[in-house]
């Protein structure tokens, strides 16, 4: 059975991270940036487990199991906070939430 | 290689066949058992007992006019009922539905899908189910369909957790997720709903909340949303969602029946070969069709929920319970009780 | 076989993830996350760790996307207007960025090679061992994420509670004086 | 019987943990039964498990039959503690003495709390503190005694602000918090010193270890001697022992129940327990264990000056209960750790009943508890009256009363020692606290009442559950002392026959229980009680009588120095806020005034113009928009990640 090499998953990770990097950086709606950053944990649990597969070990697994809990807990306090802005605001727009503008 | 591609497609072929006659049978039983609850004759027309009604709504499904509404968002307008059939159709392929079968010296397993992460994977299929809701909802770009959307996914996400927890408590004993462990684990024990029947009453109640059934069919509540998600939706579009309610309805029955009734097994039975596989499969639909009648039967008898008391009951009685189900359960595991 | 899986769900995890990054409309951003969730699940389960192609599935695709598609109901979100003037600057540095960090990690492959996978041990795929690792050696890193999901819990439902100023004590600025002190700051500035 | 241990703390557990997520929904008898229920279960099991000990070990000299209970072991990688629980000869002792008294406490409790506000909550708090108590005395290591340690810390900042809507007890609960907190920190240097150098802090191998190992060294000190150390500091805060006793009197501001809790049969008595459990460690430590006996000594003595010039019933209580435990630590210090324990032992009885009694006249009074307002009781509350009499020749050390023989035993060790000053010290310890013992006496129950109207017309004898509590308790003040009848006196002194097993003998020196001539004992324990009973006759010449403040009163005016020091407690928090508090707040002034707004404002300001010319450019870098911040941060690791893949 040909096996496909671990680098290609390296790669496909590092694409996806990319895009995600890009969306984070670029994009204007809160939930969308959170979106992206969801995309990049992915990408980094994808490489996780590909080196888990090479190194034929488990850590790689479970700190992939840790991202997946704490990305979790970060959805639902960024989400929690994105419905406290947006009462206040009445938009997540990150652009008009510049209170760190002096 | 090619072999077991043709037996996983049979064995698919024939849950399949199971699965998808639900949806018109259920229909049927589902009006006259109302309509005999409610004290009235119900669908008798067509056919005997009128048993072919449900073909005649086929038909008129099949036939009449498909709308759109103008100002739907039209991809995911289109979308939504094949992802409700999606899940509908896949979460069954972990149920175990008869013993192994030795055909040339090579062992079958009657499971579609025979993967170690059984239960696991009927969860994770099943918990995507929501999404055919909400997007409904949303792209009907209709305020009663959105709030319906909105209902549903809150309540889906709610229910799933003590839903998942009170399975989880069935495999604790069992130290496995493969369904069939859990089979033959109460073959050799006793059927789960006896030492664990909190767990169970919290299945029970998760279920019909996950199917979106009365008392819990806050999502299309009538009185209040017209039909809720699926208020834009009609001939063979709303047929979909009819036929993926049913479906996850019989899928949710038979992962019940599989985990705390002893699944395809009956106690004092074991029959091998092709006879054992038949009878299994008579005795797993057999069981499924008594817990779908519970389903009909309390649909027709209790009022609906208020929407608070919904999230109340499923947050802090329903997930405390559960979580002290699987307490409890873990610990008579571990006293070597179970 | 297995290559040829693994081609179709890259391409879909990479087409996904564009629309997700492209797209103007939330919910259309949030189902193709769905997709790319679901792919990269299918290459864990390629690559050895079904347990966590499941967990992938009835987790983020379950319930975090969920969440997200559930708040972007409720509060109505629209596709984004066209951004204002000086942002775009942004996008023509990130775009670049990540061109030249794809480059610089292809680059480094390249050199590297392509040496083949591991052949897949029972070990590896069993659950047994990773549970035995969870809560043995990473006892307490499990503990500590149980008790950042309870601290999350609270600070959500905190966070997320209506109307601070009718809940007394909590210690939040009530809103009006909230949006006051930013308006005089920029009232104070111009 | 014995595998039943680990219920004796899980039973108050589970009570507090009954009580206080339910409780506030329970009818208050419900309430009631849960929470004396649990410590009554406790104490049942505690009495099968020692008896059942001491059945196999009774008259044996070895502690090889102590039980170990290993429940769990806590397991985070390469560190593993185990759960564990010890009952040997010692632990018995405070076993007993725990569940016993507490369980009559919370009886009492009942009765006492039974019209106050949080009456579950007050439960709640009672059953934990017992639970934190028999963890710290059952533990078999020092962390799971470090767990009860915090655990009774935590209760009794609960309890002592149990009254949380005045203004006094959470203030007070908060600096019994603070003060605690300075021992414990150094309690658990002294534990990560042990763990540091000897890999184990379980009882039994610490020991083993320390002893065979003498070359470890800590901070230029040898390891037991800087274990020790910080083992006293830290029963310096939870024993109140000078300086750190400065919460306890004000710690009164609790539910008397709760004084009678933390300051007689339990918290305070956690440090003395502590350090006889140590005291390997000690007798590996001479110098520090001198130190611990004068600073016994010392804190006996001063605690004792300040009871005499108090009006607050609970609070010459309360500096009794400090000079008591100076006591303890003399006795401790000296070597004398059966001394110690049999004292903490008969301290519990009385020091609980007269807490109690001072408790039953309180709730007579309506919460009053001032002695220059009350007097004449006796004939209101027979029981009561009785009761804290006994308590009261008890703690004086009037033979046969229980304390007697302890604080004799104490005093004897002293002498035999050859240390004479702490001997006197301690002689004129015990004539102090029999004069303001029974000045308490002669004012609250002698004389004609001092109050209002009102207030006589309320007085009454408290009901059964609180006076039966007081019956039992003045029973074992007067019996307690029967187990450590010494030698001369024609005992055997079983108390410390029973403890012997426990405590450690260094190779090489004997025994250093020097035997003293029968005659020279006897001369001794004449003169101790001679001036027991020379305080108690003082104390009546100047109290005694209708005109007893006021014949008071005149002897105070007759030394106003000493009496306004007396009664101003020497000024010691004044101190503590005039050398500490203020320099503190004096310093952090400074630098704010000089340093901050000074020099470094100052400085600031100077360089604002450069800055902000500097600022004029950087701000167009600065958008103060989080994204473009995160872009540099992603262009940096791009040319990170290049710089280290190909540079």
């Amino acid at each position: 059975m040909s096996s496909v090499p671990v680098s290609w998953y390296l790669m496909l990770a590092a694409l996806l991270f990319a895009i995600g990097t890009v969306g984070a950086l670029t994009r204007r709606n809160g939930i969308s940036i959170f979106l992206s950053i969801e995309l990049m944990l992915n990408a980094a649990n994808l490489t996780l487990v590909a080196f888990s597969r090479q190194l034929n070990d488990h850590t790689g697994q479970l700190v992939v199991f840790f991202v997946m809990a704490v990305a979790a807990a970060e959805a639902a306090v960024g989400l929690a906070l994105f419905i406290a802005v947006f009462r206040a605001r009445r938009t997540i727009d990150v652009n008009r939430l510049n209170l760190m503008r002096g | 290689m090619t072999s077991e591609l043709v037996a996983t497609l049979l064995k698919y072929a024939v849950m399949f066949g199971v699965f998808i006659n639900v949806a018109p049978i259920m229909n049927w039983v589902e009006r006259r058992a109302c309509a005999y609850i409610q004290d009235r004759p119900g669908p008798n027309r067509v056919g005997p007992l009128g048993l072919f009604q449900p073909l005649a709504d086929a038909a008129k499904f099949l036939f009449k006019e498909d709308v759109t509404p103008a100002a739907a968002d039209k991809l995911l307008y289109l979308m939504a009922p094949v992802l409700a059939l999606l899940p509908a159709f896949t979460t069954f392929v972990i149920i175990p539905f008869g013993p192994d079968l030795t055909i040339d010296g090579r062992t079958i397993p009657l499971v579609v899908a025979p993967v170690e992460t059984g239960v696991l994977l009927f969860l994770a299929l099943s918990s995507l189910a929501v999404y055919s809701l909400v997007l409904a909802g949303y792209a009907s770009n209709n305020k009663f369909s959105l709030i319906g959307g909105i209902r549903a996914s809150a309540q889906l996400i709610s229910y799933e957790l003590a839903l998942t927890l009170s399975v989880l408590a069935v495999l604790l004993p069992v130290n496995s997720f493969r369904l069939a462990d859990i089979v033959a684990y109460q073959q050799a024990h006793v059927w789960n709903f006896i030492p664990q029947i909190l767990g169970f009453f919290v299945f029970l109640v998760a279920s019909f909340a996950e199917t979106n059934r009365l008392p819990f069919d806050l999502p299309e509540a009538e009185s209040e949303l017209i039909a809720g998600f699926h208020t834009e939706y009609s001939a063979m579009r709303f047929a979909a969602f009819f036929q993926a309610e049913y479906t996850n309805m019989a899928a949710l029955a038979a992962l019940g029946v599989t985990l705390f009734f002893g699944g395809w097994s009956l106690p004092g039975v074991h029959i091998s070969g092709w006879l054992g596989a038949v009878v299994g499969l008579a005795t797993l639909v057999a069981k499924i069709c008594v817990c779908m009648g519970v389903f009909v039967w309390v649909r027709w008898t209790f009022p609906r929920f208020r929407y608070d008391q919904l999230m109340r009951l499923g947050w802090k009685v329903l997930l405390p319970l559960s979580i002290l189900n699987l307490i409890l359960v873990a610990v008579m595991t571990l006293a070597g009780w179970l | 076989m297995e290559t040829l899986i693994f081609l179709i769900f890259a391409a879909l995890a990479v087409a996904s993830s564009l629309v997700v990054v492209i797209h103007r409309s939330p919910v259309y951003a949030t189902m193709s996350l769905v997709v790319t969730l679901f792919s990269v699940a299918v290459l864990f389960v390629l690559l050895g760790a079904p347990f966590l192609g499941a967990l992938q599935i009835l987790i983020y695709a379950g319930a975090i996307v969920v969440l997200f598609l559930f708040v972007i109901m409720l509060l109505n979100l629209q596709k984004e207007g066209e951004s204002a003037g000086r942002r775009r600057g942004q996008i023509w540095v990130a775009i670049p960025g990540a061109l030249i960090f794809i480059g610089m990690v292809g680059l480094v492959f390249w050199r590297a090679g392509a040496p083949d996978l591991q052949p897949l041990t029972p070990e590896l795929v069993s659950l047994k061992g990773l549970a035995t690792a969870l809560f043995s050696d990473y006892l307490l890193p499990f503990e500590i994420v149980g008790l950042l999901l309870l601290v999350a819990v609270i600070g959500a439902t905190v966070a997320a509670r209506r109307a601070p100023d009718a809940a007394e004590g909590t210690g939040l600025p009530p809103r009006e004086d909230f949006v006051a002190e930013d308006t005089a700051r920029k009232e104070a500035r111009s | 019987m014995l595998d039943l241990l680990w219920l004796i703390p899980i039973l108050p557990l589970a009570g507090a943990a009954v009580n206080g997520l339910l409780g506030r929904r329970f009818p208050k008898a419900l309430v009631t039964a849960v929470g004396v229920g649990a410590p009554l279960l406790s104490l049942l099991v505690a009495l099968g498990c020692l008896w059942k000990f001491s059945q196999g070990s009774l008259g044996s000299s070895s502690n090889g039959d102590a039980y170990n209970q290993v429940l769990y072991a806590w397991t985070a990688g390469d560190l593993s503690i185990p759960v564990a629980f010890l009952l040997d000869h010692l632990s018995a002792v405070m076993l007993f003495i725990v569940t016993f008294v507490g369980f009559l406490i919370h009886v009492y409790s009942a009765g006492y709390m039974a019209h106050e506000e949080g009456y579950s909550r007050y439960f709640a708090y009672l059953n934990l503190f017992m639970a934190a108590m028999l963890l710290l005395v059952l533990g078999n290591n020092y962390l799971v005694m470090f767990v009860g340690w915090e655990g009774v810390g935590l209760c009794s900042y609960l309890l002592i602000g149990f009254y949380y809507d005045q203004p006094f007890p959470p203030y007070a609960g908060k600096k019994a918090f603070i003060v605690n907190r300075i021992g414990d920190f150094a309690f658990l240097v002294g534990m990560f010193a042990l763990f540091a150098k000897l890999g184990t802090l379980s009882y039994g191998e610490v020991f083993t270890k320390i002893a065979a190992e003498p070359g470890h060294v800590v901070m230029g000190l040898p390891l037991a001697s800087f274990v020790a150390l910080c083992f006293f500091v830290g029963a310096m805060g939870k024993s109140a022992q000078i300086p750190l006793y400065v919460w306890l009197p004000d710690a009164m501001a609790g539910p008397t129940p709760v004084s009678a809790l933390i300051h007689a049969a339990t918290m305070v008595t956690a440090g003395v327990y502590m350090v006889v459990r140590s005291n390997v460690i000690y007798q590996l430590a001479p110098g520090v264990s001198q130190f611990v006996a004068v600073i016994g000594a010392a804190t006996a003595i001063f605690a004792a000056t300040i009871a005499i010039a108090q009006t607050d019933i609970k609070k010459v209580l309360a500096y009794s209960t400090v000079s008591q435990l100076g006591y303890m630590f003399l006795a401790a210090g000296l070597g004398a750790y059966s001394a110690a324990l049999f004292h903490v032992m008969t301290h519990a009885f009385f020091k609980a009943l007269l807490f109690l009694g001072s408790g039953s006249v309180i709730h007579a009074m309506g919460g009053e508890q001032d002695m220059t307002k009350m007097g004449g009781l006796r004939k209101y509350m027979p029981s009561t009256f009785r009761t804290y009499v006994i308590g009261a020749l008890a703690i004086a050390g009037i033979p046969p009363l229980a304390g007697f023989f302890s604080k004799d035993e104490i005093l004897h060790s002293a002498a035999a020692n050859g240390q004479w000053i702490l001997w006197a010290v301690g002689l004129i310890t015990a004539g102090l606290t029999a004069f303001y013992m029974f000045r308490s006496v002669f004012l609250t129950f002698f004389g004609t009442f001092r109050g209002t109207h009102e207030q006589e017309h309320h007085l009454h004898e408290p009901p059964p559950s609180m006076t039966i509590p007081l019956w039992i308790l003045a029973a074992g003040a007067v019996v307690a002392g029967f187990v450590g009848v010494p030698k001369v006196l024609g005992g055997i002194d079983r108390f410390h026959l029973w403890l012997e097993p426990v405590l450690y003998h260094p190779a090489g020196v004997e025994a250093a229980e020097h035997e003293m001539a029968a005659g020279m004992e006897w001369l001794l324990i004449l003169i101790a009680v001679g001036v027991a009973v020379a305080g108690i006759l003082l104390a009546r010449r100047m109290y005694g009588g209708n005109a007893g403040l006021a014949n008071g009163r005149t002897w105070a005016e007759r030394f106003p120095t000493l009496h306004r020091v007396l009664a101003n407690k020497y000024y010691v928090d004044e101190i503590y806020d005039a050398l500490i508090v203020k320099p503190l707040a004096g310093l952090s002034r400074f630098f704010w005034k000089w340093i901050d707004s000074g020099l470094i404002d100052g400085s600031i300001n100077a360089g604002a113009y450069a800055t902000e010319l500097t600022g004029e450019f950087g701000r167009l870098s600065t958008t103060g928009n989080v994204r473009t911040y995160a872009l540099y941060f992603f262009l940096g690791v791009i040319l990170l990640g290049c710089w280290i893949a190909f540079g």
